[in-house]
């Protein structure tokens, strides 16, 4: 299939003037905007589709905005990779969707607008992020979507969040800057900023410069990432956010740092100017105390979204470790994790927003016995829980079995024990979750009285449990589809 | 080393820069002070960047008649340009949270706020 | 031979139907017994067509769903399986008449046959699971699945149970699961096959460590002691869970877990190469004596049968672990016994309960009197505990202890007459109390349970009778698991 | 002991990035990778085929002009968040600012008055004459936007408030990407490409039009923004 080479640009610019629009369209009915935004998502999801599509079908191609050639302009560059658009896309839509009774129901009014205007914004710039081919160019989009994330998850104007937005801002602009001192000192090295000629032209460079801003970068996509012990911003700031901001914050922003991380290793990997074996075994470990830390906190939280939060450390532990694997089968469980694992946190914050939206509660003592009343939210969200544990047939499984094979096939059978009880710990936590939900008696039987989620929300939380159950059988679509960039990405180490 | 580090001795600076900012960012409780560290990390970064451009002796990239090479390399600054305005796109919403929790709690020193949670 | 066949598949599905519709049906009670007493019976017939063709060495093969290449869930019904899933599903026939007239008055019927149905259909998919992906599914599953079923009461005490069951049937699901991806990196597939899968050139350290791994993840069900902890616990759950899933389906799914994986992943040639079994049946033994005397000193009935459900599974245990094909028809056709003679015990133990209120042995002085058909049921079930000839429990201690003269190892019998002795000590006081002792009150009625749960009483103590007495007869459940052995060591 | 900490972490980033720096290319050399690989054809080439003088503005609004819609993004971004964060909101607590400050003196509202009409001139010769000196859009709209400000606290709340033009003020907020993308559309259907700009001698003006355009808008754009940004802020007094 081929396809227009400008459409690349058009998944990036359409949201773009969506959210600029927005608070026009919205200045006479905040309805209106929500319409408008949802339209503008629609549309970015098509171009996105017909972009998977023709990646799936001739492999990575770029386009050069103003038609410069290669160094010279930004490139575009969509590879297997970049076909996390597509989640973009699609929970873009679900959490717009989502919003329009969340939105009226948490938000002043005149905020409204604004707030569609930001969630465009901070999807245009994950969009840009995981298109863009050019270090600088990635950096703004970063900036983009970092900023809007911090305005999103203050937005609802209780009293903590504004606090949670403001450390989630000094850590995230603290991991920008280090991001961009890298791009900068990459720069002093190459004169390019375009990652595939920055990549060639680091060969002969001296070590100890690469080393630093190889560091550098990877340290602030960690921090992105929320990686343990860098994650202290995001617990706070997930779980004051707005559900819908939550699912994307929690599902998307935090991959942002593993994609980060991915473009880092393609230009470290093709560069050979480095053994990697430091930073790789640094992020072993890493993951492997994310996973547990972070289950270990959830464990003692009652906060529904508190819990989900500390969750996402969990998995970002997983992916992180599999990157740190450097063996095909751990790549390709990680990178597939990004995208199951964004369906799957959706899902469940999503319903914790249901949840919240129809009975004001958010401690799983307040919300006991809910399942009565509430029995497809509650059901959807135990599919997300026995997702994200990786039961087959879901699609937190694949992912993890394919991850735990590649520590056995590097040779660090350890790191797949940590995985499994990993698991195991996520498991006994989500349990006492749906437990409450379903079998503790409701500490104020008023719980039992509430109405199911109004269609809105609860369309796009069936959706997306639908999806949890559809991409676990048919889990090895994506990962087909992965598998060739990740064997592109290891084969000048000798891997894939 | 030294002597390489002589030669580079912007580059230093504004590395030394850059550690100014940091410890401002760790050690200040206010949270305007903090901010303030962030923007000098920012600029350590940005002069970083633009000192990457300079070339010994060179012009302003601006073309016109009488003008001769060399030429300062005119990349580095258009990217600081941007990175200027991201840099203050951060600080508006920065403050802005500032002076919200500033209204909802009184006090905007970082230590005191955890008390008040 | 191998044939494809979907009732290896609707086997398993029917349970779950049958789960769906008993949520569907709500609190409408005909309904409700409508499906669960159909779906038995419709499971129970599907199940049964199958046995000729086990018989005859014929293996039922169907294929589910493929994730990627060599890992999917799939369905395969040999012999060994076929056993196993006849036994669970002629019991749940028997324990769902049971359970009607059980919990006639309890809360939460709905949840409570519902997960019932799941936890059936989730053992009859490890019975026939193809691969030990699907056997961790079906495994996984049924945790989770007996949990409501472990806390229906909802008390405080019962939440503690079902904690303690969890905490320590998960972990045993992680060790499963972790074994089955060193298992897939190192043989390259985890169909459970015969000869089994594995082979020497893995190296005899990381072949140990699996087997343990394994043995430990499945030995949590089948309360290897010390891995039985949750066992004692779990016996709040009301009566009719205890009976089916500590007697048949949980427990039993970790003793067959190990005889998959003796037989169909390691293989016996290898593991008799390995020499680790050894250290199992020294463990095995060990759990049969020691439960056994933890069980002379429980008053309370469910918690001595709890600790004499841990001995008996050792038995199975113990007879996988000895190599030899006598000691595996025993194991195999222990899986039978011991189901029907505790199922029995069970019954009457929540007969009893329902009656009288009563939970002690103490209390049970003259209760023979009182029911005289509930306690001789349950006498039968202890006679064949104790290994009296003609009952079930017979058959294995005399294969058991000639398998142990077989491969040698003869102090193996002595455990067996150890255990025997030991039965009878735990066993007889409580039948001499009901019918010997005086009645605490000279005026005695007759009182026995209703028909729903005296009839599967009975009819599971004539099983008992039947097991024992038939062992030569052709169809039997003697000469499935006997076609079982056959195939498993190739003879 | 905290302080020990603080000095390791510093030490941590400092003695690592002051051993990177001393093995970048030396400061100034002009054989250095970064004068020698990209920038040399903007350099040779940018005046004629990215129609600018000003090599800056060719790289911004050109070769990189991706980078700047970001850019423009970005500063409409930090509005909305303002925004978002700032309008309508409630339960604020007793504690506030204190009272206004002094009134403003004679001196301060008479320079600012007579300035002015010198700042607005002055934002719009910098606005339109980025392509050929130093300065741009983004400059000039800052300097206007510093007008606004320096307008708003000589005045009384009404008169500032009608200093921005109420009616399409959302538009004129969004001014600088929407003539972004739309020259960026306009590129595309005259040149094919999205952001590109037509070469050659006949279509100079259409190019040096439409760079103007997009000057405009973000000089515009960036003023709005500002101001807006400002009031804002203002607004809890």
């Amino acid at each position: 299939m081929t396809t227009w080479p400008p459409l690349l640009v058009a998944v990036v610019v359409v949201p773009i003037l969506g959210a600029v629009l927005t608070p026009v369209v919205g200045q006479w009915r905040a309805r209106r905007a929500a319409d408008w935004a949802l339209g503008t998502m629609l549309l970015t999801s098509v171009v996105a589709l017909l972009l998977v599509a023709r990646v799936a079908d001739g492999g990575p191609f770029s386009y050069v905005a103003g038609g410069w050639e290669v160094p010279y302009g930004i490139e575009l560059r969509f590879d297997e990779f970049s076909a996390v658009t597509a989640i973009i896309c699609l929970l873009g839509v679900l959490a717009i969707v989502f919003s329009r009774r969340y939105a009226e129901h948490a938000l002043p009014e005149v905020r409204i607008p604004y707030y569609y205007a930001l969630l465009l914004l901070n999807l245009a710039g994950m969009l840009g992020f995981s298109i863009t081919g050019d270090l600088f160019n990635l950096f703004v989009f970063m900036e983009i979507l970092s900023l809007s994330g911090y305005a999103l998850v203050a937005v609802s104007g209780e009293k903590i969040a504004e606090m949670a937005a403001f450390k989630y801002l000094v850590m995230g602009a603290v991991s920008s800057i280090a991001v961009l001192f890298a791009i900068g000192m990459l720069y002093a090295l190459t004169g390019s900023l375009n990652m595939a000629d920055v990549a060639s032209r680091l060969g002969g460079a001296p070590v100890a410069p690469v080393a630093v801003a190889f560091g550098m970068m990877a340290l602030g996509f960690m921090v992105k990432a929320a990686i343990f012990p860098l994650h202290i911003w995001l617990p706070d700031a997930h779980a004051i956010a707005p559900s819908p901001v939550s699912a994307i914050l929690s599902g998307l922003v935090v991959k942002v740092g593993i994609v980060g991380m991915l473009r880092l290793y393609q230009i470290a990997y093709t560069s050979r100017a480095l053994d990697l074996e430091a930073l790789n075994t640094v992020l072993m470990w890493l993951g492997a105390l994310s996973i547990v830390m972070g289950a270990f906190f959830a464990v003692f939280q009652d906060d529904v979204k508190m819990m989900l939060a500390y969750s996402t450390i969990s998995n970002i532990g997983y992916i992180v470790m599999g990157l740190g694997l450097a063996s095909s089968a751990g790549v390709i469980g990680a990178s597939v994790h990004v995208f199951n694992h964004a369906i799957i946190k959706a899902t469940l914050f999503l319903g914790a927003g249901a949840l919240i939206f129809r009975t004001g509660k958010r401690t799983l003592t307040d919300l006991a016995g809910v399942g009565h009343a509430m029995p497809w939210t509650v059901a959807a969200i135990s599919v997300g829980a026995i997702s994200i544990v990786g039961i087959p047939p879901t699609a937190g499984f694949l992912c993890k079995w394919y991850i735990a094979l590649g520590a056995v096939e590097a040779g660090h059978p350890f790191f797949a024990f940590a995985l499994v009880f990993g698991a195991l710990f996520i498991f006994i936590y989500y349990i006492r979750m749906v437990n409450a939900f379903y079998f503790r008696p409701p500490r104020d039987p008023a719980i039992l009285e509430v109405r199911e989620a109004p269609a809105s929300m609860l369309v796009p939380i069936l959706v997306l449990a639908t999806l949890c159950l559809v991409m676990g059988v048919l889990g090895r679509i994506p990962l087909s589809f992965i598998e060739p960039a990740v064997t592109r990405l290891l084969a000048p180490i000798g891997g894939g | 080393m030294i002597a390489a580090l002589w030669h580079n001795i912007d580059y230093a600076a504004c590395v030394v820069l850059f550690c100014i900012g940091l410890y401002t960012v760790i050690t200040k409780h206010n949270l305007i002070k903090k901010f303030m560290g962030l923007n000098i990390m920012e600029t350590a970064v940005f002069a970083f960047i633009v000192a990457t451009g300079v070339v010994e002796g060179g012009n302003a990239p601006i073309m016109g008649p009488g003008v001769e090479p060399p030429f300062i390399n005119p990349l580095p600054q258009a990217l600081i340009l941007t990175g200027i305005v991201v840099a203050v796109s951060t600080t508006a919403l920065a403050l802005g949270l500032v002076i919200r929790i500033w209204h909802q709690c009184g006090t905007i020193e970082a230590d005191e706020l955890r008390e008040a949670e | 031979m191998e044939v494809i066949d979907a009732r290896a598949a609707l086997a398993p599905a029917i349970s779950l139907l049958c789960a769906a519709l008993v949520f569907a049906s709500g609190e409408r009670t005909f309904w409700r017994r409508l499906f669960s007493l159909s779906a038995a019976l419709a499971k129970l017939v599907i199940v049964m067509s199958m046995l000729p063709g086990a018989l005859r060495g014929v293996v039922y093969v169907f294929d589910l769903v493929q994730f990627t290449e060599g890992v999917g869930l799939a369905f395969r019904a040999d012999a060994l399986g076929m056993f196993f899933s006849l036994v669970s599903s002629t019991l749940w026939l028997f324990t769902t008449v049971y359970a009607i007239g059980y919990m006639e008055r309890e809360p939460n019927r709905m949840r409570f046959f519902g997960f019932f149905a799941l936890c059936v259909s989730t053992t009859v998919g490890v019975a026939f699971a193809e691969n030990l992906l699907t056997m961790f599914l079906f495994y996984e599953t049924l945790t989770i699945c007996t949990y409501p079923l472990v806390i229906h009461d909802e008390t405080p005490e019962a939440m503690k149970a079902g904690r303690k069951y969890l905490a320590y049937t998960l972990t045993g699901g992680a060790f499963v699961l972790l074994g089955s991806i060193a298992t897939f990196q190192l043989a390259g597939t985890m169909t459970l096959s015969h000869p089994g899968i594995l082979t020497m050139d893995a190296g005899r350290g990381t072949l140990i460590a699996l087997f343990i791994c394994l043995i430990a993840g499945f030995g949590v069900k089948a309360a290897i002691m010390p891995l039985h902890g949750w066992l004692p616990s779990a016996m709040v759950a009301p009566t009719p869970v205890s009976a089916l899933l500590h007697a048949v389906a949980v427990v039993k799914v970790g003793a067959f877990g190990v005889l998959r994986v003796v037989y169909n992943v390691f293989g016996v040639r290898l593991l008799d190469e390995l020499g680790v079994c050894d250290w199992l049946a020294a463990l095995a033994a060990f759990t049969i004596i020691a439960a056994s005397i933890v069980a002379v000193f429980q008053d309370n009935l469910k918690r001595r049968l709890a600790f004499s459900t841990i001995s008996q599974l050792s038995y199975i245990v113990l007879g996988a672990s000895l190599l030899t094909p006598l000691a595996a028809t025993a194991a195999i056709v222990h899986i039978a016994n011991q189901a029907f003679a505790k199922i029995t015990m069970f019954f009457v133990a929540g007969s009893i309960q329902r009656v009288t209120g009563k939970t002690t042995v103490h209390e049970l002085a003259g209760i023979g009197y009182r029911m005289p058909y509930t306690m001789g049921a349950f006498t039968i079930a202890a006679l064949s505990f104790i290994g009296v000839p003609l009952f079930a429990g017979f058959v294995t201690k005399w294969y058991l202890s000639l398998g142990a003269l077989e491969s040698g190892a003869w102090w193996y019998a002595l455990v067996m007459l150890g255990s025997a002795l030991l039965n009878a000590a735990y066993w007889l006081p409580v039948v001499y109390a009901a019918f010997f002792k005086t009645p605490p009150s000279t005026h005695v009625e007759m009182q026995e349970a209703h028909w729903t749960m005296l009839g599967p009483t009975l009819v599971c103590a004539a099983y008992v009778i039947l097991l024992g007495a038939t062992v030569s007869v052709p169809g039997m459940p003697f000469a499935l698991a006997r076609a079982a052995v056959t195939f498993v060591f190739g003879m | 002991m905290k302080r020990a900490l603080v000095i390791a972490l510093l030490l941590a980033v400092a003695v690592p990035l002051l051993i990177a720096v001393a093995d970048l290319p030396p400061h100034g050399s002009p054989d250095a990778p970064a004068h020698t690989h990209v920038a040399p054809r903007y350099l040779e080439r940018g005046a004629e085929e990215a129609g600018a003088e000003n090599i800056v503005t060719a790289v911004i609004l050109n070769y990189r002009g991706l980078d700047t819609l970001g850019e423009v993004t970005v500063i409409f971004t930090a509005m909305a968040a303002v925004l978002a964060v700032l309008v309508g909101a409630r339960a604020v607590t007793a504690l506030d600012t204190p009272a206004s400050a002094l009134p403003v003196s004679m001196i301060v509202r008479f320079i600012v008055r007579v300035l002015a009409p010198f700042i607005v001139l002055f934002s719009i010769y910098v606005v339109l004459n980025g392509h050929v000196t130093p300065g741009g859009g983004f400059q000039g709209g800052t300097i206007a936007g510093a007008l606004v400000i320096a307008l708003t606290l000589i005045m009384s709340d009404e008169q500032a408030a009608r200093l921005l033009p109420r009616r399409p003020e959302r538009v004129l907020q969004a001014a600088a990407p929407l003539a972004f993308i739309m020259t960026g559309v306009t590129g595309l259907l005259l040149t094919g490409d999205f952001l590109g700009y037509p070469v050659g001698h006949e279509s100079a003006l259409v190019a040096t039009l439409m760079l103007t355009f997009v000057e405009i808008g973000i000089g515009v754009g960036g003023a709005m923004v500002i101001a807006t940004i400002f009031r804002t802020m203002g607004a809890g007094r």
